[in-house]
């Protein structure tokens, strides 16, 4: 799309290529570089990142208390009981996953679909990916009851001579999110090794040199290493696309593989798929907004990739309305009283609130205005918007696995759910442990990748040729 | 601008990036290793005991017979610690003062037990029955090694789960005549050592045994001396004296000749009715 | 590596990228081999320029999927038929649906290893000290926005003197000797 | 402590939300007990010697009060048992942990051989004994199960003719009781450990000093010994002017006191009414394990008739919810409705009082009337004993007429307990003597005045004007703690007695093993002031015997000892006595508030306030547990403006006090039910400060049902229910018309879930496929799985459960807690959902919940064939054994739970915290040594009770067999009263279980999920009388 129906006296247009213009105009090879560049290797570090940074860290403290009383206590402090045997570690698990996938698929699909656009937001997006990951992995860890036998759930020769049950989609999570956390830094790293290079190159301090010269394995820019690389790093998008695809299906099997009415659905893959990418863009726009006014990179991240991103979150949101209203009408169609029950028991049972604020954060609002470009390129109101539909997901899954879990088959047992303190320290934690790794991220290493950008200025333009887009 | 590192690092840094993967191979190695090493197993280890009891020279030097003090092993899931009272009932009278046997005749004076450290320590969560083995044809060698050749007891196996598993799910290797299930010496069938058995139509109801007889020399010959004979025939063990009765039926039965643990695993299978490897190693046959 | 002594080989710099690619052209056309061209960013058209077209990458990428994949099916296949068999909720041991996810994801684990690995290694990376290094205005300019053609010593076509008179003619920059 | 003081936190007892008043309760009723527990339990401890301190301490005030300065959230936890221990739990918890870095390497185990091994001993292999449950309505004759002679499990006697085997919760919660690590252990005399012989001697001097007796007193609880009757016979002749007092709060009042014997053969009866007479819930009725047989045994087979049950009660009762017929009315209608009856069936001389009946209630007496006339010489009518004496008269008056008297109903001509009284006036005696300053020592045997003697006799006052009270119990309790000696009583399974069956059967109490605190009986104390005092309660219980036994004596008695029973002491059954009808009191006014005191059916009276199992045990019908309520009725809380948990102050006379209100459905308007045996201060680490005290209003003139006042006051109780039936589940069913006052759940399990399934005798007989017919409850065929069915050779283990028979009184519960080391939770835990019984008594209530019909499903482990939960563990911790068992190894369990979120019967269990106890040294002492005690952190759930089956198999492998029918029988099944459950091989066609399963009702509950479990439930039938109209509306297809 990108090269395709150029409107003239449009703004977003570059009059001299005909291209849509994703970097402000007037910038160079080395005005770029030493933008970016300057974040990372300036001695001084802003105070306003060591507030932030605090804040994060202090909440980031209080996860690590949470997690240490529950060690010594037992899972038993949150409020997790009989039926619901799922709680906040589950919903926080798929949630923080869901946030992740945006950063692959804006590094990996995007890529092959050689969006240019994505390289000045690709590379904190990938991070955030792996922080995410990082918050979200923990979750299944410390969940289970015994935590420290949880290496019981690889395959390894022991002498009990017996072995992980590969049935469960429990275990499927564990290769699917191991390898999604391998494979994202991988990627995130091989694309940080040309940077890495300008960084030492720029570094005057001895200890900047080392270090990046360390990470930079001693990149030099031979053409011969950037073909070999551009493949490798093709191939990986290649990868981690459908990987990334993968991940959040066999997340919804651990539900879609149950017997559990409202668990029970083939809907679900697709559905959660959406619904991660939906979160994740939000999560990137949560993230980016704040990043480019802090560090004025508004030449970089532009109104354009704000927009864009809109567009994306209008077109997932639409996926994910369709989920919803196919389990509406399958629970109709089904004539299966179970289905029935369960559905009506979640939009009208002593729970039915929280199947609301679903609808009304990931349907009601977001659907609705997104359709307006001056909306979508209204900084503040995406960024409202983005914190909105970040709640509506989380609401998504506590509907899925609380209003299903308290209402199951026999109403003997059926109960109800009242998370505890602890439950809100683990969650709330997680957000600042997030908050912290970014940061750390942002002050040490390039946020945006010079290389990529590099391509897009005009000076990289061979007489007529174009190298648009990071993939020829 | 100069270099930042040196002509070596290239080496260097190759060097540790093929190291790491090493290391973490070898981790892997070591881990694997330690748990079924003797320090986590205790396998081989003697602990220090009250009395250095010596299982050598009792069954070997003395030839006493297991259930002289492990009374309840084919009765009840324990073999059985032999109380106080059994030591004195000799001490009573030889070694009336050595000084090795003070605790025992403490024990006896005060009343207070004797207290030993468990050599075979199996987890909680395992329930390990002896009499069905005993009585299924496994000997007490088989698990506890040539014990009558232990001056200080020791576990001669690991006894970790993947060690039962072992038998359980080829019972045949281990199996041997019940009439030889305390024959310390008890060696394998070959063309040298013969061993012929005869099976009568199980009648259900009876111990096993009864209906399996096997002997050591060839029956043919005259007179088969019965292997159970080496034993005490004793009212107590019926699965045992079983052998002497079935040997004591009227019309000589036809015997088999065995010249290989597997043929005699597989007979003995089949007419113990040893349970199959599924059965035998289902979880809840040792967890409950 | 041994530690060499002598000239690595000459090096121009380039302001633009289209200066590069006609002197590297203009080189191969020459009969130089052993040259190597360093810009800031990929630029394919230099590749070309000095006759670098296929790479083995992908190659790597698929031996190794197809590793990770025979590995984790295998391994399931052994444990739930072979090592351990248990009746599982009354499903048959063989259980080929259940063991698609897993293979699937270590496919794509094995694949991806692979074609990070394989790039370093078929660039010979990691090189924390090359020659080049050595060259005053290189590390000033590769990485951020100057573009590097560098005939080699070993090339038999390479003369100190007349190598550089004749990169000179491509005017660029520069043009400086690389020491080991 | 002084008594005002107690009177003052009583108020509040139990008030568990209230975490202020609880600390002040919970503090005063622990520190003098930890105090002198410390001491006591602190002496020759072995081993553990610190922790056991640190657990004491943790009963002390100082520390909790140091605890809820830290956490004050856990100032509420406090109460609870597992809580309480949460300082020990941090700390095996941290150990854990620890133990993680110490790989998976154990610690040396040390080994403790006997020094001479007792003779018939051998280790691993249990052995039984027969002994009997001395209760005061009738000894339960036992076989108990002794691993190394310590008494593990307390059964039924499988060949006693009165309960052939069967149980109840009280007989099997004794077990707990007897581990009770708060059972005081030393004698003591004004808080000083003292020694047995010195009180002993204390007491000859005293009473000798008297030469006649005179100012001796004995309060006693009933005597239900003959040879305790004949010590205490001795004795007054010995000291004429000593005096005997017993008192029972549960039956004080009630026929049983008197020893009046009625004993009913209900297996030749077609019409059964139970005149408020709750005999199918709890051993508290007279005769409840025969009579429950009875019951059941006719409504096994209704192809070949059964019986039919009308109920008029003054509360829901199980009784009444079994009913075909059940009439509600207020406890003081039914003596009035009973002579009514009476007069129908023409029972001449009945004075009938004038009482405004409804139609309903008018048409009820007349359908039954009726019903009785056409079954006469065929029926039973069955008073209640909680009901006024006129009840008790017209009844046998009745039976009399109806020609039903020495057809189905007998009369004893020898009372129950040797030494009937009337425990009341006795009662007003003593305190009168009391205060009169007569009375010089006052010695209590097993009784706790204190704290249930009647309000308005003031007891406590009087007790300051005794010179010396001596008090004899297992628990330093509310008496014990102001008396001035103190005896700590031997348990039953520790000491040798003797005691009755309902039946008379005589059996003798043998201990189990040695006093584990140095206990002594009643039979020492009297004993003592008799011409041998050494003379051991053993010689004392063979002497009472000797004539009795036949035959050589030793014999004899090792065959009484071997049997349980003495062969031909049952008492001699006449046709019913002639009776004289006393005046019938006639109802209070409609509007009258009635308050109705009953036994609790966990804990009694609250002896057993101290047993976790029978506290954590959800009460039959309100699945109420670890408290007791005023129980009202849906319309009564809604004419109050009350809702459920609210507190509320109930007043009888002067007496007040405040209570959690909650509602029974078909719970009669204006009355209110409240438990006895609740509120108790010195109960213990579990059962101090549960509940309140609702003696405080129960008084001499009205023990049995008194009008009183019920006002709201603030705050809530926080109660803790087991299953959902509260007022905010009601409603309207979904998509369906509904009455808006009927039980969402019950809706949806009788309709289209399929999970209860039953008919009436009728529609069976017209259609007796019925359980397969319609919504929901289809069975899906066996080819409709893409995957080959797993095929089971040999065994193949099943259960059936006979929904008609099973009555839901829990003894199956209790029963699998004793077998399967089940640990008590606390109720904080219980209010959250974590309860870890493995079997539930799930109920269903159907209709209109003003008068519903209840159906009881005894709901475990389904042992599923495809089972939901196996598929989803990702380490294979829970799989199939090849006989077909759902089998959990908890060992490999990592805890994800999600086995349990995939477990569509809900029956799985997890340890969310440390909730079995490592710590206190006599509950060790009680565990099954077959069965793993769980951790934290591990998924649990019913086994089949694997362990014994495991054992059959060993024992039939040896003798190279197969496996009896019959040979495995799970604890549930043989607790069972009704003998509801079945087990055994479904495979083996001609298995008692097979059959069952084969019958057209029996049917898998969600067997649409295609689970195909393992247990099988057979539908319940119903013999309603036609001409009452079918209450509620059924729900088999023949009706729509």
């Amino acid at each position: 799309m990108a090269t395709s129906e150029i409107k003239t006296n449009d703004p977003g247009i570059d009059p001299a290529t005909g291209e849509y213009r994703v970097i402000a105009p007037g910038q160079t090879f080395k005005s770029v570089t030493e933008k970016i560049a300057r974040i990372v290797l300036t001695p001084t570090t802003p105070l306003g990142w060591f507030a932030i940074f605090g804040i994060g860290g202090a909440v980031a403290t209080m996860l690590l208390v949470a997690v240490v009383w529950l060690f010594l206590t037992g899972v038993g402090i949150w409020a997790i009981t009989q039926p619901v045997a799922w709680g906040f570690a589950i919903i926080n698990f798929v949630w923080w996953i869901g946030i992740g996938h945006a950063g692959t698929l804006i590094s990996a699909i995007l890529l092959l679909f050689k969006q240019g656009w994505r390289n000045s937001i690709n590379r904190f997006a990938e991070a955030m990916t792996i922080f995410a990951v990082v918050c979200a992995g923990m979750f299944p860890l410390i969940h289970v009851g015994r935590p420290w036998l949880g290496y019981w759930l690889l395959p390894y020769p022991n002498t009990m001579n017996v072995w992980p049950q590969f049935r469960s989609p429990l275990l499927w999570d564990v290769f699917a999110v191991s390898t999604y956390a391998t494979i994202s830094v991988v990627f995130w790293y091989i694309g940080m090794v040309p940077d890495f290079g300008t960084l030492r190159d720029r570094s005057e301090s001895k200890l900047g040199q080392y270090v990046y010269g360390m990470l930079s394995m001693g990149w030099r820019g031979s053409v011969r290493h950037w073909m070999r690389y551009e493949t490798a790093s093709l191939l990986l998008a290649g990868l981690a696309t459908p990987l990334v695809l993968s991940v959040h299906t066999v997340i919804s099997f651990d539900f879609a593989v149950a017997v559990l009415p409202g668990w029970h659905t083939t809907i679900f893959p697709p559905y959660f798929v959406a619904g991660a990418i939906y979160s994740g863009f939000a999560m990137v726009l949560t993230l980016a907004i704040p990043l480019r006014k802090f560090y004025h990179l508004e030449g970089l991240v532009t109104e354009r990739h704000i927009d864009n991103m809109g567009k994306v979150m209008l077109a997932t949101g639409f996926i994910v309305a369709y989920g919803y209203g196919m389990e509406a009408f399958m629970a109709w169609y089904s004539a299966s009283h179970w289905e029935a029950f369960m559905f009506w028991n979640r939009m009208f049972g002593p729970m039915g609130w929280s199947y609301w604020v679903l609808i009304t954060c990931n349907l009601a609002i977001p659907l609705t205005t997104l359709w307006s470009r001056k909306l979508r390129t209204s900084i503040s109101f995406m960024f409202f918007i983005s914190i909105v539909v970040n709640t509506g997901m989380w609401f998504e899954r506590f509907v899925i696995v609380v209003t299903s879990l308290y209402r199951d088959f026999l109403p003997s047992s059926w109960g109800t759910y009242r998370a505890t303190k602890w439950d809100y320290m683990t969650y709330v934690g997680t957000l600042g442990l997030f908050t912290a790794l970014f940061l750390l991220f942002v002050r040490f290493l390039p946020m945006i990748p010079m290389s990529e950008i590099r391509m897009m200025l005009p000076g990289a333009k061979i007489k007529a040729k174009t190298a648009a887009g990071a993939g020829d | 601008m100069a270099q930042i590192f040196d002509r070596s690092s290239n080496a260097l840094a190759r060097a540790s990036l093929v190291l790491t993967g090493l290391i973490v191979i070898a981790l892997g190695v070591t881990l694997d290793q330690l748990q079924r090493s003797p320090w986590v197993t205790r396998q081989g280890q003697r602990p220090d005991q009250p009395v250095p009891f010596s299982h050598k020279h009792h069954v070997q030097g003395l030839g006493l017979q297991c259930q002289y003090c492990h009374v309840t092993v084919e009765r009840s899931s324990y073999a059985g610690i032999p109380p106080t009272k059994t030591c004195m009932n000799c001490h009573a009278q030889i070694w009336t003062n050595a000084q090795l046997l003070q605790p025992v005749r403490d024990s006896w004076a005060t009343g207070r037990s004797l207290v030993w450290t468990k050599v075979h320590d199996l987890p909680d969560y395992v329930y390990f029955n002896h009499s069905i083995h005993v009585n299924k044809g496994i000997g007490c060698a088989s698990c506890h090694g040539r014990v009558d050749q232990m001056p200080l007891m020791y576990a001669q196996n690991t006894l970790q789960m993947e060690w039962c598993l072992n038998c359980h799910r080829n019972p045949a290797k281990n199996l041997r005549p019940t009439s030889q299930i305390y024959n310390m010496a008890w060696e394998a069938p070959a063309e040298s050592r013969p061993v012929w058995c005869t099976a009568a139509d199980a009648q259900s109801g009876a111990p096993t045994a009864e209906s399996v007889n096997c002997v050591t020399k060839d029956p043919a010959g005259a007179g088969p001396e019965m292997a159970s004979l080496d034993l005490p025939a004793r009212g107590a063990a019926k699965g045992l004296a079983g052998d002497v009765a079935a040997a004591g039926l009227p019309a000589m039965p036809v015997y088999r000749k065995f010249t290989s643990q597997e043929e005699l695993g597989l007979f003995l299978v089949k007419h113990y009715k040893i349970r199959t490897p599924r059965e035998l190693s289902s979880c809840e046959v040792c967890h409950r | 590596m041994p530690a060499r002594e002598g000239t690595y080989g000459l090096l121009a710099e380039f302001d633009t990228p289209g200066d590069l690619i006609r002197a590297a052209q203009q080189a191969r056309q020459d009969g130089w081999r052993r040259m190597d061209c360093y810009t800031p960013y990929p630029v394919e058209e230099a590749a070309e320029a000095i006759g670098f077209h296929r790479n083995k990458v992908p190659l790597v990428t698929l031996v190794g999927g197809l590793m990770g994949l025979a590995a984790m099916f295998s391994l399931e296949t052994w444990i739930s038929t072979l090592a351990y068999p248990l009746n599982i909720a009354g499903r048959p041991t063989y259980s080929w649906p259940a063991f698609i996810v897993p293979a699937y994801e270590w496919t794509i684990l094995w694949a991806g290893l692979s074609a990070a690995f394989g790039m370093m290694a078929l660039n010979g990376l990691p090189s924390l000290y090359h020659p080049l290094f050595n060259a005053p205005n290189f590390r000033d300019g590769a990485t951020t926005d100057k573009f590097f053609l560098c005939l080699e010593a070993l090339d038999p076509k390479f003369d100190a003197v007349e190598t550089k008179a004749y990169l000179q003619a491509f005017q660029p920059q520069s043009v400086v000797e690389v020491e080991y | 402590m002084s008594r005002d003081e107690m009177k003052a936190t009583t108020n509040q007892a139990g008030n568990a939300v209230d975490s202020e008043t609880k600390k002040a309760d919970q503090s005063a009723a622990v520190t003098p007990l930890s105090l002198a527990q410390v001491r006591a339990e602190l002496q020759g401890v072995k081993g553990k010697r610190y922790w056991r301190s640190v657990d004491e301490l943790a009963n002390t005030a100082e520390f909790q009060a140091a605890v809820e300065r830290e956490f004050p959230g856990a100032a509420q936890e406090w109460v609870d048992p597992v809580s309480r221990r949460g300082f020990l739990k941090l700390m095996s918890a941290s150990m854990a942990l620890a133990g993680l870095a110490g790989c998976t390497k154990q610690p040396d185990e040390p080994i403790y051989p006997y020094v001479k091994a007792p003779e018939d001993l051998v280790l691993g292999k249990p052995m039984y004994f027969a002994t009997a449950h001395p209760f005061v309505t009738g000894a339960v004759p036992l076989l108990v199960k002794s691993d190394e002679f310590r008494p593990i499990k307390v059964d039924g006697n499988p060949d006693h003719v009165y309960n052939q085997g069967s149980s109840d919760p009280y007989s099997q919660g004794t077990l707990l009781g007897l581990y009770d690590p708060d059972r005081s252990q030393h004698v003591m005399y004004r808080g000083e450990n003292r020694e047995w012989a010195e009180f002993a001697q204390a007491l000859q001097s005293k009473v000798a000093a008297t030469r006649d007796g005179t100012g001796i007193y004995f309060l006693s609880e009933t005597i239900s010994s003959p040879t305790l009757a004949r010590q205490w016979k001795a004795v007054q002749a010995a000291w004429p002017k000593a005096k005997l007092v017993q008192y029972d709060p549960a039956i004080a009042g009630t026929p049983a006191e008197k020893g009046i014997n009625v004993q009913y053969a209900l297996a030749d009866a077609d019409v059964l009414v139970s005149l408020d007479a709750d005999f199918l819930s709890s051993a508290a009725y007279p005769g409840f394990h025969r009579l429950v047989r009875d019951y059941a045994e006719r409504r096994k087979h209704p192809e070949d008739g059964m019986n039919r049950l009308y109920a008029v009660e003054s509360m829901p009762t199980t009784t009444g919810m079994k009913a075909e017929h059940r009439l509600g009315l207020r406890a003081s209608e039914i003596p009035a409705f009973t002579a009514a009856l009476a007069q129908a069936v023409g029972v001449s001389g009945v004075t009938v009082p004038a009482y405004a009946w409804t139609d309903e209630q008018k048409k009820y007496l007349a359908a039954l009337a009726k019903d009785l006339k056409e079954h006469a010489g065929r029926s039973a009518v069955i008073p209640g004993l909680y009901q006024d004496a006129s009840v008790t008269a017209l009844a046998l008056a009745i039976n009399n007429t109806l020609g039903n008297a020495g057809k189905t109903v007998f009369a004893s001509a020898e009372p129950l307990n040797p030494l009937p009284s009337d425990q009341m006036a006795e009662m007003k005696a003593l305190v009168a003597d009391m205060n009169a300053g007569k009375v010089d020592w006052l010695v209590i045997l097993n009784a706790n005045p204190i704290y249930n003697a009647p309000a308005d006799l003031g007891f406590a006052a009087a007790f300051n004007k005794v010179n010396i009270v001596a008090h004899l119990n297992s628990h330093l309790d509310e008496t014990g703690q102001i008396s001035h000696w103190h005896i700590p009583a031997a348990h039953y399974l520790e000491s040798w007695s003797d005691a009755r069956a309902y039946d008379g059967t005589a059996s003798i109490v043998q201990p189990m093993i040695d006093p584990l605190y140095g206990g002594r009986t009643a039979h020492h104390v009297l004993q003592a002031l008799l011409n041998e005092p050494m003379l051991s309660p053993y010689d004392a219980v063979r002497e009472t015997w000797k004539p009795a036994i036949k035959g050589d004596f030793e014999t004899g008695w090792r065959k009484v000892l071997h049997d349980g029973w003495i062969a031909d002491t049952a008492f001699v059954r006449s046709a019913a006595v002639k009776v004289d009808i006393p005046q019938v009191p006639a109802p209070s006014a409609k509007d009258a508030m009635e308050i109705i005191f009953r036994p609790d059916p966990s804990v009694y009276d609250g002896r057993w306030s101290n047993v976790g199992w029978l506290q954590e045990l959800p009460k039959p019908v309100t699945n109420l547990s670890w408290d007791n309520a005023a129980i009202v009725s849906g319309a009564t809380l809604t004419r109050l403006g009350l809702e459920e948990d609210d507190i509320v102050e109930l007043s009888v006379g002067g007496g007040k006090v405040k209570a959690p209100v909650i509602v029974a459905p078909g719970h009669p308007d204006n009355s209110v039910t409240v438990y006895l045996g609740y509120g108790r201060e010195f109960a213990g680490r579990v059962g101090s400060g549960a509940g309140f005290n609702a003696y405080l209003i129960r008084n001499t003139w009205a023990p049995l049902y008194a009008t009183g006042s019920l006002k709201k006051v603030d705050g809530k109780w926080g109660i803790a229910i087991t299953k959902s039936h509260y007022q905010d589940h009601r409603g309207a069913r979904f998509g369906e018309q509904g009455t808006g006052n009927n039980s969402l759940e019950a809706d949806e399990a009788l309709g289209p879930r399929g999970i209860i399934r039953y008919a009436t005798l009728e529609e069976f007989k017209a259609n007796p496929n019925f359980a397969h017919e319609g919504e929901g409850r289809d069975t899906p065929a066996l080819d409709t799985s893409m995957f080959p069915n797993w095929s089971y050779k040999d065994n193949a283990w099943g259960m059936s459960i006979d929904m008609n028979s099973c009555v839901g009184c829990n003894a199956c519960i209790v029963s699998c807690y004793a077998e399967n080391n089940i640990a008590v939770v606390g109720k904080q835990q219980v209010r959250i959902g974590r309860n870890m019984q493995w079997l539930r008594i799930d109920t269903y209530f159907e209709g209109d919940l003003s008068a519903p019909r209840a159906h009881f499903q005894p709901m475990a482990c389904q042992h599923c064939e495809n089972a939901p939960c196996e598929q989803v563990c990702p380490v294979g911790a829970t799989v199939h054994t090849p006989e077909g068992l759902n089998t959990m190894v908890y060992n490999r369990c990592v805890g994800t739970r999600y086995c349990s979120n995939n477990c569509p019967y809900k029956v799985r269990r997890f340890n969310f915290l440390l909730f079995s106890d490592f710590e206190t040294e006599s509950l060790k002492l009680m565990r099954n040594p077959d069965v793993s005690v769980r951790s934290r952190g591990v998924m649990e759930k019913c086994s089949y009770c694997v362990q014994r089956i495991s054992e059959a198999k060993i024992a039939a492998d040896k003798e190279n067999r197969p496996i009896r029918d019959g040979e495995i029988v799970t604890a549930c099944q043989q607790a069972c009263p009704a003998s509801a459950i079945t087990f055994g091989n479904i495979n083996d066609k001609s298995s008692r279980v097979a059959k069952l399963r084969a019958k057209e009702r029996s049917y898998q509950v969600l067997a649409d999920q295609n689970t195909r479990p393992r247990t099988t439930y057979v539908a319940a039938v119903l013999n309603p009388n036609p001409e009452l109209q079918q209450m509620p509306v059924e729900h088999a297809p023949a009706n729509g």
